[in-house]
């Protein structure tokens, strides 16, 4: 974290950028936030550990429009979304002074809290440096310790690797933490049957509560205005308005997405309620891969996606009813 | 439904065959070689499905002419396939029960040597199903 | 088709593109050939103009059924746009299909503006599933509370 | 609020047969917007568009609904009454009553719940219409006729002597297609060289006409008025300029093997050769596959003989890019590959032709130099069978569904042509039925029996069983008499199926222009509008629209010739005002509109925008109206629902949803 501390202080004290974006402390040893750091001084808040699992990719729609470079700290995983994000034209990456971090898998918080660990006071552990396999946790009731990769979110289990797809420079080291297949959740829930997988899904988005956090973490959720906030698919009677958002919001943003997203799993990082809202985009992403060929969005940025594209063969719409 | 237009809709049902597609283009009769065989023709098979005279078709000699060679079949650009139909036709009779006919266990001591194979071969397709 | 279930009067919104669904739509009816008054065609440009956001909204408003109709693959007016549909189509069932959704509630048949013969048969066949299906409860709220 | 009227047709007992129409119009008066409402007996009389004249002054009506026959029957003369009456032409919108509803129910308790549903569709839609303005095109003066047989030399001659400017592209060395090759025509038997050569000889002195031989179409954009379009010269491996024609390169060219195209694969040409004598132009091309000096690199005679120093062997294919206004598709026909018809041993028997092939075996320039003759042996032939409907009318896949229309008159002709110049022939004609509608036609038929003494038999041919000694024997039916009858021929001629031709289908991809099971291009009505594709700007001329005979194609050519000349007798075209549109407030500038837009009609610029007091450029998706034909693909792609289709928007479809739904 120091290297990437002093590295940050020289390049905004030789011009080269304007602000730094990165992560500082938040109100509880576990919730570091997103933040512009623009002076050597504010720096010092500065952090940069386990926990910071935030996306800084879709920051940087903003700080494309604002003056001079920003520096972006940029895990592995976040820069398939920078990529994308170019790829749509909403980010400049002239305007973008990348350092791709050092990952080793991040943490979720509910899984430390699911092994029985309350009252956190402090967390040890959980920064990069260390090579320590296990965080020490300090809390009201005395020192706790779990396993790190009990408690890796789950994105991290089918890690897309340790590459940075985009960057200027690299700073620290990163670790493939995969140990799951990706697939194997939505492959488990196609097996259900109908009635199984909609009591699942039922139980599921039950939990949701409009709080649009998912739409608001997400890097292909980027538009300025989202359509369920415009009234472009409104009928004119003003009563229809909510019912059709709320009813049917999950699968239209997972349809928007489709072909864009990369599988960051932001949306199920920041769903406060918990719901497994991966697997809506991680069923598209099979889909596509099965019936248009592999493709991982933010690889590059000048292939066509998926939704764009075609080719005469395709298969007709009646494959999902004979594949069973 | 009348008695006959049952035995008219069996055949249909047997055959698979839909009457109202013949052209009357005849290239059956001109493919079949028993026609000079046959008191009704292969073209006419269709006419007495349609007119519902299943009686005169199963009595007729044209019943057990038909060698089932399927030239008819597969000649017929209207896929009306009269061999099916008079097939369905000998269908009817065999399907009727208490009937006085041969058993396949009586058939290996009635062979003869000197039968010609094609007839033997067109005897099971007559009589196999 | 069976009609055990004479309460059911499904509710089946049809898409069809302009130049080729809706003509072979206009053909069965000058042909006469008849299909149930169940289902309701919209005109749209192309199938490429129908929204997913449109199909779901019929559901939601209690559609018991919705089909797509376009051009066939290679025969589009506007050469492409069957086969974004195609695409954005097959990935929108399979998603309905992966959320329990019975999948006989959708489909997308390629009719052309001389077959009015074959819209007349998919409108019998799919009317005839749609009953064999009964009811939608499961699309109507996809945050399913109840 | 839109102030809304519905008008109900009866279209006679059309519609009110099956649709209480009182009840429609009584229902919508209940519906929101709506302030007025009739049924009348014929909408689209005169009178009944005075009455929606009238409710628009009167009512002060913004929109309108016409529940009554398709849109894509009535659609334009509503929309023109309006205008006429002073509303907006696109505030009015149609609810089919009858080919969706009327005409395919029979229960009017049904049938009227039906109407009603698709009428408060209609007036859903029309609640959230908008005036639309129709915009300008510009009309490129110059027509393209993809084909240079006799319906596309005719076209090309009829819009050249208009005086606007035609190009005609033909696939092989020479215009004159199936025409050229045959012998005489019915049913006047004149020769049908000499009626074609003046014609292709006119065209190509046409100023106006410009004719690329041994070319085709690559690649088509654009659109009615405007299309833009790739022509592949194929390299002639000869200067077209240098060329004398004077065929001594033909004569001397060593490579003799090649099958000769123009008469059917009966006898062979030379490696360069013009398909026939008549060629226009009568430059010859190099068949690279058959010449030794493209296979070995030796040779090179005919360059040596070439008095011009016209031969080119490093010829290039050329690629050509014009501008049109409109193009006529003039692809023509083919006869059916008989593989699957066997039991006419075609394939095992010399003897047995097609009729195409007899025209060229009857023809003086043809393999026999006219002789009636075996191509087996050469020998006379007494005994001479000609087989009816082989691949037409057949329901499976081995032929076509239809009847080719021109057989039974062609074979009437080949049989009476034999008789007359061969008396001792014996012709026997095996026919389904003789269909002879035409002037003239039948009358020629019974000729062919009464005068000439052909032997008509009603029945098919089973089988053709060629004899060890060179005979064949003809299976066949004779239904009348009710017998079967065996023949011994000497020769077997099959009036085979035609079919369009192969390419049709690429063009029509290129075209965008509609194509039936068959192969045959789409009209857009098929009583109307028989010379037009349901693509604007294209035109159909000929056998690839359907079976026809020559007169018929030449009356077919100059209606599609009318057609294309009032197109591009108009200096501007109205467009369609129906085209996408993006919201600069909503638009991300995130490219993926752009990459689904078949017409590049989308591009992006830098744009000053001001979101709600906030002041920037942004990236915003721009669409050219002129371009965009509004398919609509870019608005499902568009994320954020910036982009939307005027006519079709989201809310209105979503309105009709709704409406259907309720």
């Amino acid at each position: 974290m120091q290297e990437l501390i002093n590295r940050a202080k020289e390049l905004l004290a030789d011009g080269t950028v304007a602000r730094v974006l990165g992560w500082k402390a938040g109100d509880l040893p576990y919730n570091p936030e997103p933040a512009y750091f623009e002076t050597a001084e504010a720096m010092e808040d500065f952090v940069y550990n386990g926990f910071c699992g935030a996306n800084l990719s879709k920051y940087m729609i903003e700080a494309s429009r604002l003056e001079g470079k920003t520096l972006v700290c940029l895990k592995p995983c976040d820069t398939y979304s920078f990529n994308q994000l170019i790829k749509e034209h909403r980010v400049d990456r002239e305007k973008a002074y990348i350092v791709g971090v050092g990952c080793k898998g991040k943490l979720d918080i509910e899984k430390v809290k699911k092994q029985g660990i309350k009252g956190i006071e402090s967390i040890g552990g959980a920064e990069i440096a260390d090579e320590a396999e296990t965080l020490t946790i300090q809390t009201i009731y005395g020192e706790k310790t779990c396993a790190y990769a009990d408690v890796m979110l789950e994105r991290c289990h089918v890690c897309k690797g340790k590459d940075h797809m985009v960057y200027d420079e690299i700073i620290g080291e990163s670790k493939e933490t995969k140990d799951a297949e990706r697939f194997d959740e939505v492959a488990r829930i196609e097996a259900m049957s109908p009635q199984e997988k909609f009591a699942f899904f039922q139980k599921e988005l039950s939990k949701c509560i409009r709080c649009n956090a998912c739409r608001n973490a997400c890097p292909a959720c980027s538009c300025r205005k989202c359509v369920f906030d415009s009234n472009k698919f409104d009928s004119s009677q003003k009563a229809n308005v909510d019912t059709f958002e709320e009813k049917m919001f999950h699968i239209i943003r997972a349809f928007h997405v489709a072909g864009r997203c990369t599988d960051c799993g932001e949306c199920s990082r920041v769903c406060p309620q918990g719901i497994p809202l991966h697997l809506f985009n991680r069923k598209f992403i099979k889909d596509i891969d099965e019936l248009y060929g592999e493709y991982q969005a933010g690889e590059d940025t000048d292939s066509k996606a998926p939704l764009t594209n075609y080719t005469f063969e395709d298969a007709e719409p009646s494959i999902v009813g004979k594949r069973g | 439904m009348s008695s006959e237009k049952k035995q008219a809709e069996l055949i249909k049902e047997i055959s698979g065959v839909n009457p109202l597609k013949c052209m009357k283009c005849g290239k059956c009769s001109a493919s079949c070689p028993s026609y000079n065989e046959m008191d009704i023709k292969p073209h006419q098979f269709v006419s007495y499905v349609i007119n519902e005279d299943i009686e005169s078709l199963v009595n007729s000699k044209s019943l057990w002419k038909c060698l089932s060679c399927f030239a008819c079949v597969e000649r017929c650009p209207r896929d009306v396939k009269p061999g099916k139909l008079i097939d369905a036709a000998r269908q009817v009779v065999v399907r009727q029960k208490d009937q006085d006919y041969l058993s396949p266990n009586e058939i290996p001591e009635l062979l003869d040597p000197e039968l010609p194979q094609q007839l033997l071969v067109s005897a099971f397709r007559r009589y196999r199903r | 088709m069976s009609l055990e279930n004479k309460e059911f009067k499904p509710k089946i919104v049809a898409f069809c593109c302009n130049w080729c669904s809706y003509a072979g739509a206009d053909l069965a009816g000058s042909s006469r050939l008849s299909y149930p008054a169940d289902v309701k065609i919209i005109r749209v440009p192309c199938s490429c103009r129908v929204n997913p956001m449109f199909i779901l909204r019929a559901f939601e408003k209690g559609a018991d059924g919705v089909i797509m109709c376009g051009c066939h693959p290679g025969d589009c007016h506007y050469s492409t746009g069957n086969y974004y549909a195609r695409r954005r189509m097959t990935l929108l069932f399979s998603m309905l299909d992966y959320i329990g959704v019975e999948n006989g509630r959708t489909r997308v048949e390629w009719v052309s503006a001389a077959e009015g013969v074959k819209f007349s048969e998919t409108m019998n066949s799919f009317v005839e599933k749609i009953y064999s299906l009964g009811e939608n409860v499961r699309l109507g709220d996809l945050r399913c509370k109840n | 609020m839109q102030r809304i009227g519905v008008f109900v047709c009866h279209c006679g007992s059309n519609i009110a047969a099956t649709v209480d129409v009182k009840k429609v119009a009584e229902m919508a008066l209940m519906e929101p917007g709506v302030v007025h409402s009739e049924d009348y007996q014929y909408m689209c009389s005169e009178a009944g568009q005075a009455k929606i004249a009238a409710a628009i002054h009167e009512k002060g009506l913004t929109g309108v609904v016409v529940c009554s026959c398709s849109p894509r029957m009535h659609e334009t003369t509503f929309r023109k009454a309006a205008e006429r009456a002073g509303l907006n032409p696109y505030m009015v919108e149609i609810a089919n009553i009858r080919e969706h509803c009327s005409w395919i129910h029979k229960d009017i308790e049904e049938g009227t719940k039906k109407a009603v549903i698709l009428m408060r569709a209609a007036v859903a839609k029309v609640n959230l219409n908008a005036p639309l303005q129709a915009g300008e095109s510009r009309v490129t003066k110059r027509a393209l006729v993809i084909g240079g047989g006799i319906a596309g030399i005719q076209t090309a001659l009829d819009i050249a002597d208009a005086g606007y400017e035609v190009d005609i592209v033909e696939k092989t060395p020479s215009i004159g297609g199936r025409m050229s090759q045959l012998d005489k025509t019915f049913p006047t038997l004149d020769c049908s060289a000499c009626i074609l050569t003046p014609k292709m000889v006119e065209a190509s002195a046409h100023e106006k006409i410009k004719i690329y031989t041994y070319s085709e179409v690559e690649k088509v954009s654009g659109f009615v008025g405007d299309f833009m379009v790739d022509i592949r010269k194929k390299a002639r491996s000869v200067d077209m300029d240098k060329c004398t024609g004077c065929g001594v390169c033909q004569e001397k060219c060593p490579s003799k093997k090649a099958p000769s195209e123009f008469n059917r694969g009966l006898n062979t040409r030379s490696a360069i050769y013009t398909p026939f004598a008549q060629a226009i132009p009568n430059v010859p091309v190099i068949d690279r596959e058959a010449c030794i000096k493209f296979k070995t690199g030796k040779c090179g005679l005919c360059s040596k003989v070439c008095q011009a120093g016209a031969i080119d062997y490093d010829q290039q294919d050329e690629i050509i890019t014009e501008k049109y206004g409109a193009i006529v598709v003039a692809t023509g026909f083919d006869t059916i590959n008989l593989d699957k018809y066997d039991e006419y041993a075609y394939s095992q028997s010399k003897d047995v032709i097609t009729s195409l092939e007899l025209e060229r075996v009857m023809n003086a320039a043809g393999p026999t130099h006219g002789h009636l003759e075996r191509l087996s042996d050469g020998k006379a032939p007494k005994e001479i069978v000609f087989i009816q409907c082989v691949g037409s009318r057949c329901s499976d896949d081995r032929g076509k569904p239809y009847c080719s229309k021109i057989c039974c008159m062609y074979t009437a002709k080949h049989a009476m042509l034999i008789r007359d110049k061969y008396p001792d022939v014996n012709v026997t004609v095996f026919y389904i039925d003789v269909r002879t509608p035409g002037k003239n036609f039948d009358e020629f038929y019974r000729r062919a029996v009464e005068q000439y003494g052909v032997n008509y038999i009603k029945g098919q041919v089973g089988k053709v069983i060629p004899q060890p000694d060179g005979k064949l024997l003809v299976q066949g039916s004779d239904l009348l008499d009710n017998r079967q009858i065996l023949k011994e021929a000497d020769m077997v001629v099959l009036a085979t199926a035609i079919e369009p031709n192969p390419d049709v289908r690429k063009i029509a991809t290129m075209l965008t222009a509609s194509i039936d099971t068959n192969n045959f291009l789409t009209e857009a009505h098929a009583k109307l509008r028989p010379v037009e594709s349901p693509t604007a700007g294209i035109f159909l001329s000929g056998v690839c629209q359907g079976p026809k005979d020559i007169p018929e194609t030449v009356a077919q050519a100059g209606a599609a010739a009318v057609k294309a000349i009032g197109l591009l007798a108009k200096d501007k075209l109205l467009t369609n005002p129906c085209t996408a549109q993006s919201d600069i407030l909503l638009c991300n500038g995130c490219s993926t509109c752009e990459n689904v837009c078949p017409y590049g009609a989308i591009t992006y610029e830098d744009k000053e925008v001001n979101d709600h007091g906030i002041r920037e450029t942004r990236r915003v998706a721009v669409v050219n109206n002129a371009l965009c034909q509004g398919c609509g693909a870019c608005t499902v792609a568009c994320p954020s629902g910036a982009m939307d289709l005027q006519g079709f928007s989201n809310r209105q479809i979503i309105a009709e949803v709704d409406a259907i739904c309720r």
